[in-house]
């Protein structure tokens, strides 16, 4: 299974992409220990994390084809 | 149909008057409010902002304001339209990069629901902005 | 410089859009509150209304205008503009009788002297309306 | 002496006038009963009064060249 990860603000910044892909992630959790391997800074930001463009701040489970988004704090207007 | 809530570059002065045109056609409205928010060429220790650089999740821009425009309408019953519309990408110093515009019965409720839809978009729209200082630097806000 | 805050008939869309065109030209602004007046085509009594026909006494509007931008000036310190415009002679219903345009440093000043402004002007601004219906009948308001 | 005294919104329909001259008049009040006499429905009106462009709620004096003003309620917007 593969997840569409996608990083706004800041966080493209920190982790050098807009979005990369991730296969065999289970769910928030487990995807969040991978992207803190690849982008150990990320853990000085915070972040609230969207699946499918529903925010959450459960520890979901995640199913193939997934599009998982990190969001920094909003910043509009 | 689908809205399109975002406009790429500054929200232009032929859009406003667009949305101010069509002011006339519902002769049951009493009130416009209209805001526009602007880039304003703030200095930060010593630098000066000449840009803003939106980006937005699109999707979720869309499904928000869906939601903002639906809570607006069930809690003020005399507005009687909403109109948002947020920049991405550049915005340069004295450009607009949001507008919002409700119409109402009545001045209150346009007033109030104008005021309350923008902290809506404030708290809940998912952008987000980098300031680039006239040396090509940038900050996140 | 004597400023004139009347106009014979609606506040025209070409006016609106000029005011608005010059937004750009103060980088230190943030945020711009524009209210519309509109008149309404009202049912009174079975009769709708197609007009009101605005009077006014201009010297007292200008004085009591001026009075009214000062009192905002001094209330709110991050406001950089007002702007007043009020129609005298006919209006139709669907067309702009009143506009105020207020600029500030911040959102949140200019959404409400803006509402402020337009509460001052209700209450000070010496100007009658005689709403006129389809049939050419009118009451006073 | 005479001073000029406007009449505006329902006060000109019902005074039939925007404008009238009265002479040798002292104060408002003496302005006022002249104006009763002329227009006795205005009795039936709430209004207020200015002095060359100064709304004022007292009875001052008049003089000569003083322009007068009877408003009604402000209904702008």
């Amino acid at each position: 299974m593969e997840v569409k990860v996608l990083f706004f603000g800041v966080l493209a910044e920190v982790s050098g992409t807009s979005v990369k892909h991730y296969r065999d992630v289970k769910s928030i959790n487990d995807l969040k220990l991978r992207i803190n391997d690849d982008f150990p800074e990320i853990v000085h930001y915070n972040f609230r994390i969207s699946i499918n463009s529903e925010i959450t701040d459960n520890n979901l489970l995640l199913k193939s084809g997934d599009e998982v988004a990190f969001l920094p704090p909003f910043a509009g207007g | 149909m689908e809205v399109n809530y975002l406009t790429e570059g500054p929200v232009s002065q032929k859009l406003i008057s667009r949305l101010i045109e069509k002011t006339g056609l519902k002769t049951d409205s009493g009130g416009h409010m209209i805001f526009l928010g602007q880039v304003r060429a703030d200095e930060i220790k010593g630098k000066k902002v000449k840009a803003i650089e939106y980006s937005a999740y699109k999707e979720l821009v869309n499904a928000e304001a869906e939601k903002i425009k639906k809570t607006i309408l069930s809690e003020f019953s005399e507005v009687k339209s909403i109109s948002i519309i947020h920049s991405t990408g550049i915005v340069k110093a004295g450009e607009i990069s949001l507008l919002v515009f409700v119409s109402a019965g009545h001045r209150h409720q346009a007033m109030q629901a104008c005021s309350k839809t923008v902290e809506l978009i404030k708290e809940n729209l998912p952008v987000w902005k980098k300031e680039i200082f006239e040396d090509d630097s940038h900050i996140w806000k």
